[in-house]
């Protein structure tokens, strides 16, 4: 039941947001439900057995397999902390950073999270698309009205090429929906436990995995994503890189290493290979990058390289570091973007060439950003750096050679991250007058870097929430040829 | 009536056949071709007409009535809808006062 | 039977009512009388009638057509007084012909003789031909019924060709006997084959697949928009109806099946691409709803004859997708009359501009018909293709479907141009005139359309 | 052992406490109270950690303190490793820490930002107390990146001028190649041992072949992340531009620790390197390269850090060449005596800078012993200790390196010796530039006050006597740091000088000639300089590549930085503006060209209608002739 409560809190929240229109209170409203539901993921959590937990299950449409069943695995819950836990500080960007009508502008977040948590609930493929697909529709309407320079264009082609991905996995649940015995059921355990023949699994795997490519999203499939996320506004870039990204790791997962494992063993050093490119590629582009937020957006898609290539390296170590990593880069793209946000706030734009400079007039803002730089570049005793410690051990135990690819990712990501901190903050002192950051910017910023710290200090609190779950799903492979 | 039936059948079917055939051919290459509508309204009255005969020709070889049944139905039919083109074209005269078929060509891509 | 008198009595009725010149009285009795028909359907519902000599058959399936028929019907009568406002005269004989086409439609869901299908379609068309040009010194109207007459009659031509050659195959108009023709003699007759193309020739005709469209755009665009809205839904539901009953008993013997492929490529590639380039809502939806037709005979293409069970499977798909697409395209075209009238006269897409603002409820009931339209989750529009997705991909049709999901992307491309529109602001401000009759049927559209998407097991 | 554990706690904790306390409460500490605070917790390290050692028992202690990761089969705990190597380095790092500390409370008394600068030291601290401390190569890697940041920090601590950011960038990336080898070395022995604890490694090792081509990859790429960090060819670059930084910093992390942690990383995992003869042969040449490029680059400089960073390169030079030949209590003597000197000779320039109000090219000093006279007599000491004169702790040190060289190889040997007559030529240059001779600057010279100057002392008394720790046996000594060392790191009382005692005399007697020689030299050309005149136009052109310290910075720029700036503009303005997102856009903009040109089917002509139908109608009928 509290599964469902889940789903609803954002929604009701949401329709209260759009029906009374309380301009005034609708931050405070939404910061409440959001509070409220991660409140409930958090006991969720502290109730967690450490076994599949199915809240909610009735029948919905049983003649195509459509069942409405909601419930969560250890991996599950790890996406659940994510959602929870970012989004009221989403929401609360709202406070320094507005944008629009604010009761719906919340209301549209509400309604994204709502779907959001209803994906990583889902445990019926069917749901799971249903949910991928509305999480979309408030982004849409969010970047559409609120968005920067060509909103419409950039819109448009972000949401198409998004859709283009999910109508691949659509039909791809039809396919394997109707592959299940009669009566046909679209749950996850029924998929699994059918085993497709080889040449299915091979062109199957590409029309699920199109989906969750363009999702991240990773090198070829990556060209709506630099646009999007400078356009967008600050909440909506957020949602997209932080939570949004992260369907399409837990969809690999999901998805592809249960219904067509053998397919995706098949294509793994494919898959490896353009996402470790991938990932140097953008973190080359981004060292020279002349607009704060594009540089980010770039940085955020090398991350997803990285994270996509450890996710394929079927051991241990690169699957559990790659889900530990997916709650630090949500932490870090969360922070990363607000600092730009307020540091744009500042200087009327988010281009390099009028920054610079400005730790002479807000030192405090200076030290918070150095925080996140550190955890950007992945410094020990920060929360990447264990994934990322994870993951590099997961390629090398794939192949030395990816090990050595990945690990000069730390060199790159040094050099763009401290070249950007050195563009915005260090150097003789500007003419402009930019306040320092506030007491609100400090209780925005400062619980997230305490977490960063926290978590990377005692990493195992979310490491056992993988260990086990990540456990048996190799265990599973172990059957495969 | 029987003789009927069995002149009917002193022709070959394929003879029929083609013959329907040809003229529904005639009909629609004409309505292909001719611009002037009430010529264009004649030529699809030629087509259903080879129909007709094709019908006929079935039900004889066949000696099944259906088909001459049918025959009727579709000159009640064809009947009733040249009526409503007809006076669909006597509006368009009014209108635009030509019977051409491509006079009124507003609404297009 | 029952219900085909009553309809047909109340269309003379309406007419007699006509000559008493009062407008006020047609529409309510035009819904009293459909509500009786739904009612007389729905009480056959458990036993299959056989009429006329067992050359109509009302069971399940064209019951289930019928009612739905009659209801969108329903929902355009609701939708007259105030689109009729206007008029001056000769609008009972508009409710009138509808109703007698209304007939022709029960025919074609119904028919189990070749004979049945020839006057099923005649008796839809000739009506429309008239109500197409309802507009009297309106060439655009002239002009639409004009193209409708001419082309609908050449492709009745061929319907009668392919009937009579089938007639020529079996020596009866039977479909049963046909059936079980091609059960037994199989498909290699060339007769069969010319036959079978003839007659779908016909049908895709009144369906509107590529290459038998170019009907659509000029007629849906020329026509005055009830018309429109009567010609795209119960037209569309009962030209459906039609080619499944066909296609129920054939199957798709021999050459049917590449040249259904074909229909369905060009049509879904035509309808969709051309579509994005339309300015004018009508033109726009006319595409859309050949792209539509082109899911739809998709949907028939999976259809295997006379084996047990399946027929039903698509049958019931294809109630359920034509019905929620009657209803979406219903409440988007009164929408358009009102944003129109708000915008004297324009049909230009940008009319809805700024109805976010003024009539919130309003749009948010477009965007979910727009939503169904494109297919996106939780509304009938997406229940509806994903049902197409299962019966092709089930019957095998992977590459065909695959170019399905593409053009369906192109597809929520366009309605999402009009989606925006619904948000931007105006450049002058506008005032839409709704009355609550109109508020009322757009609203019970967005929301049956959103209803049957959450609880698609209604149908 | 409870006190034990919370001892060797306590060290790393306190600088951590200072840190975060100075830090944050940087805007309420006033004056010199937050130079006190760091200055008192980085002593109360100290004695913490002379308990600690004076209570050692030569058993290697492993203090857990949490589990850190654990997942699947790896279990990182977070520990600490107590035995005489990470004692004597937690020794020195609190030791010379305290004392540059405290100096710093004078050298940095009118910044405004003092409060940072001790927060920053103090973090410095205790990163490379976790570094030394680290009971597996995690933790010390912990401390690896945290001595990255905080040189980063601290060398642009004065953010204002671009040209300091740019050596504080420059240092963090250089490191950071640097530890792409250290994090490759690590996943590879995690995926060899199966765990990263030194311990269980060290246990695990003996199994292994030497030169098994593992254990050679795992200790190259071990060394790769060595000179990284400790500046030698090719990666020290960073280490001249790193003066930019206040001097305290250059003493404490450019010259007494965090260079050296390179050297610790080798002596730690001595076991490996045993392993791998191949490495040790590259470790020494290597290190004999770096002493030699940094003696040469040492000779023409004119400012005076710079000159101490080219020292120190060479001197850490000398000090892998040590570990090359497996003479690792050689290497950490010379680590610890070179932390003496090199710090005090770092904070007497500094004094001396202090003095001059900021100045500090040599060429605008001179005839300062007379002014400055404490500063004057402690570099000397120094000058001399890093000459390796006899009896300061330069020349046990030094002389011990040499030795062992010499019985492995003669000609590193020469070389080295080369490097030290060097050494005695740039040191002295300097010694009598400033303070010989007559002032040539335009500032007012003054001591420095106490608090800078108590420091000096001690560090002189220490280079002075620091050589008593590991006096060899001819001299009667007993090696005391050896046998110390001996009990934590493997294979140094495996080291044997296999050379007769009469040749170690003679060695030492060379280079001390050779040496003392290179002095009387380098007076006549400087000692009685007045005035400098400027360099001759025509300098040949070995020495202006000198000068130029061998064009590696420019190298360097060619090969590396600016092709990376080229592809990272190029893969955006070709790869992703004219590629990926045209390819989008494009595919929309076909479909509407399509569109476009299909919708002109729609004539709007009836017998075109018309026409199109009966195309249809045969297209289809041909098809369903001919595939019928």
């Amino acid at each position: 039941m509290e599964l469902l409560a889940l789903v609803l809190i954002p929604f009701i929240a949401a329709m209260l947001l759009l029906a009374f229109r309380p301009a005034a209170m609708a931050r405070g409203i939404a910061l409440v439900s959001t509070l409220l539901s991660f409140a409930l993921v958090l006991w969720l959590w502290y109730s967690w057995n450490g076994s599949m937990v199915i809240g909610v299950s009735h029948d919905w449409v049983p003649a195509w397999g459509m069942r409405f069943v909601l419930g969560y695995g250890g991996i599950g819950l790890l996406m659940l902390i994510l959602t929870g836990l970012l989004f009221p500080f989403i929401i609360g960007t709202g406070y320094k950073q507005p944008v629009g009508d604010p009761s719906l502008v919340n209301a549209l977040l509400l309604f994204c999270q709502s779907a959001l948590f209803g994906v990583f609930l889902a445990q019926n493929a069917f749901l799971f698309y249903v949910f991928f697909e509305l999480s979309l529709i408030p982004i849409f309407f969010l970047l559409m009205f609120w968005g920067g320079a060509h909103k419409r264009s950039i819109t448009i082609r972000f949401f198409l090429y998004t859709l283009l991905g999910g109508l691949a996995l659509l039909f791809s649940v039809a396919y394997v929906t109707l592959q299940t015995p009669v009566p046909h059921s679209a749950d996850f355990t029924a998929l699994a436990a059918l085993d497709l023949p080889m040449n299915v699994q091979v062109w199957l795997f590409w029309t699920m995995f199109l989906a969750f490519a363009i999702k991240m999203p990773i090198f070829p499939f990556h060209s709506w994503q630099p646009e999007t996320y400078t356009m967008a506004p600050t909440q909506g870039t957020m949602v997209l890189s932080a939570v949004m990204g992260k369907m399409g790791l837990y969809g690999i997962v999901v998805f592809l290493f249960t219904i067509v494992p053998e397919g995706a063993l098949h294509w793994s050093s494919w898959v490896i290979g353009i996402s470790l490119f991938g990932a140097l590629y953008a973190a080359v582009i981004a060292f020279r990058q002349n607009d704060f937020k594009r540089m980010i957006a770039y940085s955020s898609m090398s991350h997803f390289g990285l994270m996509c290539a450890a996710l394929f390296t079927w051991n241990a170590y690169g699957i559990s570091g790659t889900l530990y990593q997916t709650l630090a880069h949500g932490v870090l793209m969360v922070c990363l973007f607000y600092i730009v946000g307020a540091v744009a706030q500042r200087t009327g734009s988010t281009d390099f060439a009028g920054m610079g400079g400005l730790k002479t007039k807000m030192p405090r803002m200076a030290l918070l950003f150095m925080f996140v730089t550190a955890n950007a570049i992945a410094l020990p005793l920060t929360q990447s750096f264990v994934g990322e410690w994870l993951m590099y051990n997961g390629l090398w135990q794939w192949n030395n050679w990816t090990a050595f690819a990945g690990v000069a990712l730390i060199v790159l990501g040094a050099i763009y991250m401290l070249y950007a901190y050195q563009r915005v903050m260090l150097g003789p002192d500007r003419a402009i007058d930019v306040t320092d950051a506030d007491d609100e910017e400090h209780f925005f910023l400062v619980p997230l870097i305490a977490i960063t710290l926290l978590v990377g200090i005692f990493p195992n609190v979310i490491l056992h929430v993988v260990d086990g779950p990540v456990q048996q799903l190799l265990n599973s492979f172990t059957s495969l040829p | 009536m029987e003789n009927v039936m069995t002149a009917i059948r002193v022709v070959p079917l394929e003879h029929y056949l083609i013959l329907s055939f040809l003229l529904f051919s005639i009909g629609m290459v004409g309505a292909l071709v001719r611009r002037n509508i009430i010529i264009v309204i004649m030529c699809l009255e030629l087509m259903l007409n080879s129909v007709n005969l094709l019908l006929v020709a079935f039900s004889a070889y066949h000696s099944d009535p259906g088909g001459q049944v049918m025959v009727f139905f579709i000159m009640l039919v064809a009947a009733a809808e040249v009526t409503v083109g007809l006076s669909i074209l006597v509006l368009m005269k009014r209108n635009t006062d030509g019977v051409d078929m491509n006079i009124l060509n507003r609404l297009k891509w | 039977m029952s219900a085909l008198i009553l309809i047909s009595v109340l269309a003379v009725l309406v007419l007699y009512l006509g000559l008493f010149g009062n407008k006020s009285w047609l529409a309510p009795i035009g819904v009293l009388g459909l509500l009786g028909a739904i009612a007389l359907f729905a009480s056959g519902w458990h036993i299959d009638h056989h009429l006329m000599g067992g050359m109509v058959k009302f069971d399940r399936f064209s019951i289930g057509f019928n009612i739905a028929m009659v209801a969108i019907t329903v929902l355009i009568f609701l939708f007259g007084p105030d689109y009729y406002a206007r008029a001056k005269d000769n609008v009972a004989e508009q409710y009138a012909l509808m109703l007698f086409s209304l007939v022709g439609g029960f025919l074609l869901s119904s028919y189990t003789n070749l004979l049945m299908l020839f006057l099923g379609i005649e008796v839809l068309s000739i009506p429309l031909y008239i109500l197409a040009g309802a507009k009297k010194n309106s060439l655009r109207s002239n002009e639409a019924s004009f193209k409708y007459f001419l082309l609908g009659s050449f492709s009745t031509a061929f319907l009668l060709m392919g009937i009579a050659l089938l007639y020529g195959l079996t020596g009866s108009f039977e479909l049963t006997v046909l059936g079980e023709h091609i059960a037994n003699a199989g498909s290699s007759d060339m007769l069969l084959n010319f036959g079978l193309f003839f007659t779908v020739t016909g049908l895709a005709f009144k369906m509107g697949a590529v290459p038998f469209h170019f009907w659509k755009p000029d007629v849906y665009q020329g026509a005055p928009t009830l018309v429109t809205i009567f010609m795209a839904t119960v037209v569309m539901m009962a030209a459906t109806a039609g080619f499944f009953r066909l296609i129920d008993v054939t199957g798709m013997p021999g050459m049917l099946a590449q040249i259904m492929v074909l229909l369905v490529l060009a049509t879904l590639l035509v309808g969709n691409v051309i579509a994005l380039r339309q300015t004018n809502f009508k033109r726009l939806m006319a595409y859309s709803s050949i792209a539509h037709s082109g899911f739809l005979l998709l949907a028939l293409l999976t259809d295997e004859g006379l084996v047990e069970g399946h027929g039903t499977a698509v049958g019931r798909t294809l109630l359920y997708y034509t019905f929620t697409y009657s209803l979406a395209t219903t409440g988007l075209f009164i929408l358009f009359t009102i944003a129109k009238r708000a915008n004297n006269g324009a049909e230009h897409n940008d009319i809805f501009r700024g109805l976010f603002a003024a009539k919130p409820w309003l749009a948010l009931c477009a965007l979910a018909m727009l939503l169904s339209l494109a297919g996106i989750p939780l509304t009938a529009g997406f229940i509806a293709k994903y049902q197409v997705f299962l019966l092709a991909i089930g019957a095998g049709w992977l590459k065909v479907m695959g170019f399905g999901v593409l053009m369906a992307l192109l597809g929520i491309y366009y309605y999402f141009m009009v989606v925006r529109e619904l948000f931007v602001r105006p450049d002058q401000p506008v005032t839409f005139v709704v009355s609550p009759l109109n508020w009322l049927v757009v609203s019970v559209c967005a929301v049956a359309v959103l209803v049957l998407g959450v609880w698609p097991s209604l149908i | 052992m409870v006190k034990l554990d919370l001892l060797a706690i306590l060290v790393p904790a306190l600088p951590l406490l200072g840190a975060l306390f100075i830090g944050f409460g940087r805007r309420k500490l006033k004056g010199n109270s937050a130079g006190m605070l760091g200055t008192a917790l980085v002593l109360g390290a100290f004695i913490c950690s002379l308990i600690l050692f004076l209570g050692r028992d030569g058993q290697t202690h492993i203090v857990h303190v949490f589990d850190w990761i654990k997942v699947g089969t790896m279990d990182i705990p977070f520990a600490f490793q107590i035995d005489a190597l990470s004692l004597w380095m937690m020794l020195i790092v609190t030791g010379i820490g305290s004392l540059i500390h405290l100096y710093s409370i004078g050298y940095m008394h009118d910044d405004p930002r003092v409060a940072t600068f001790f927060a920053q030291l103090n973090l410095f601290t205790f990163s490379m107390l976790l570094l030394v401390m680290g009971a597996n190569f995690l933790i010390t890697f912990i401390g690896w990146e945290g001595v990255g940041l905080c040189s980063y920090l601290l060398i642009g601590f004065w953010y204002t001028t671009p040209e300091f950011n740019y050596a504080g960038r420059k240092a963090f990336v250089m490191n950071r190649i640097g530890d792409v080898g250290m994090v490759l070395a690590m996943t590879l022995m995690f995926y060899t041992f199966g765990t990263l604890n030194y311990v269980d490694i060290m246990d695990q090792a003996g199994s292994f072949a030497p030169s098994n081509p593992l254990i050679i990859t795992a200790t190259l790429l071990l060394f790769l992340g060595a000179t990284g960090k400790s500046a030698q060819l090719p990666l020290l670059t960073w280490l001249p531009d790193a003066m930019a930084g206040p001097t305290p910093v250059s003493a404490l992390i450019h010259a007494a620790t965090m260079v050296t942690a390179g050297i610790f990383l080798v002596v730690r995992s001595s076991v490996l390197f045993e392993l791998a003869p191949y490495t040790q042969d590259v470790i020494l040449w290597i290190g004999v390269a770096t002493a030699l490029f940094g003696a040469t680059v040492g000779l023409f400089q004119n400012d005076i850090k710079k000159v101490l960073a080219y020292s120190t390169v060479s001197q850490l030079g000398y000090m892998f060449a040590a570990l090359g030949v497996g003479a690792y209590s050689a290497g950490m003597f010379h680590v610890t005596t070179h932390a003496f000197f090199k710090a005090l000779l770092f904070l007497a320039a500094g004094s001396v800078i202090h003095a001059l109000g900021g100045e500090q090219d040599i060429r605008k000093m001179g005839g300062l012993k007379k002014t400055t006279k404490t500063t004057y007599i402690t570099f000397l000491i120094a000058t001399l200790a890093i000459a390796g004169i006899p009896p300061l702790s330069g020349f046990f040190s030094k002389d011990g390196i040499l030795a062992s060289t010499f019985q492995d190889s003669p000609f590193a040997y020469g070389i080295l010796v080369f490097a030290a007559m060097l050494t005695a030529f740039y040191m002295f240059r300097v010694l009598f530039l400033t303070f010989f001779g007559s002032y040539r600057g335009t500032a007012h010279p003054h001591e420095s006050p106490k608090v800078m100057t108590v420091p000096l002392m001690v560090l002189a008394v220490l280079s002075a006597i620091g050589g008593a720790l590991n006096i060899p046996h001819i001299f009667g000594g007993h090696e005391w740091l050896k046998v110390d060392l001996g009990t934590a790191v493997e294979g140094v009382l495996g080291e044997h000088m296999a050379l007769s005692a009469s040749t170690e005399w003679m060695l030492m007697a060379l280079s001390t000639a050779l040496v003392l020689l290179t002095i009387w030299y380098t007076w006549t050309l400087f000692g009685k300089k007045t005035t400098l005149d400027g360099e001759p136009a025509d300098m040949p052109f070995l020495k202006r590549l000198i000068a130029k310290r061998w064009m590696l910075d420019e190298l360097y720029a060619v090969l590396f930085e600016k092709p990376f700036g080229w592809l990272s503009r190029n893969l955006f303005g070709i790869g992703e503006t004219k590629v990926a997102v045209p390819l989008t856009v494009g595919s929309g903009k076909a479909a509407h060209g399509v569109a476009e040109w299909l919708r002109k089917m729609q004539t709007g002509n009836t017998s075109f209608y018309l026409f199109g139908m009966m195309l249809g109608v045969v297209v289809f009928l041909l098809i369903t002739l001919f595939t019928a």
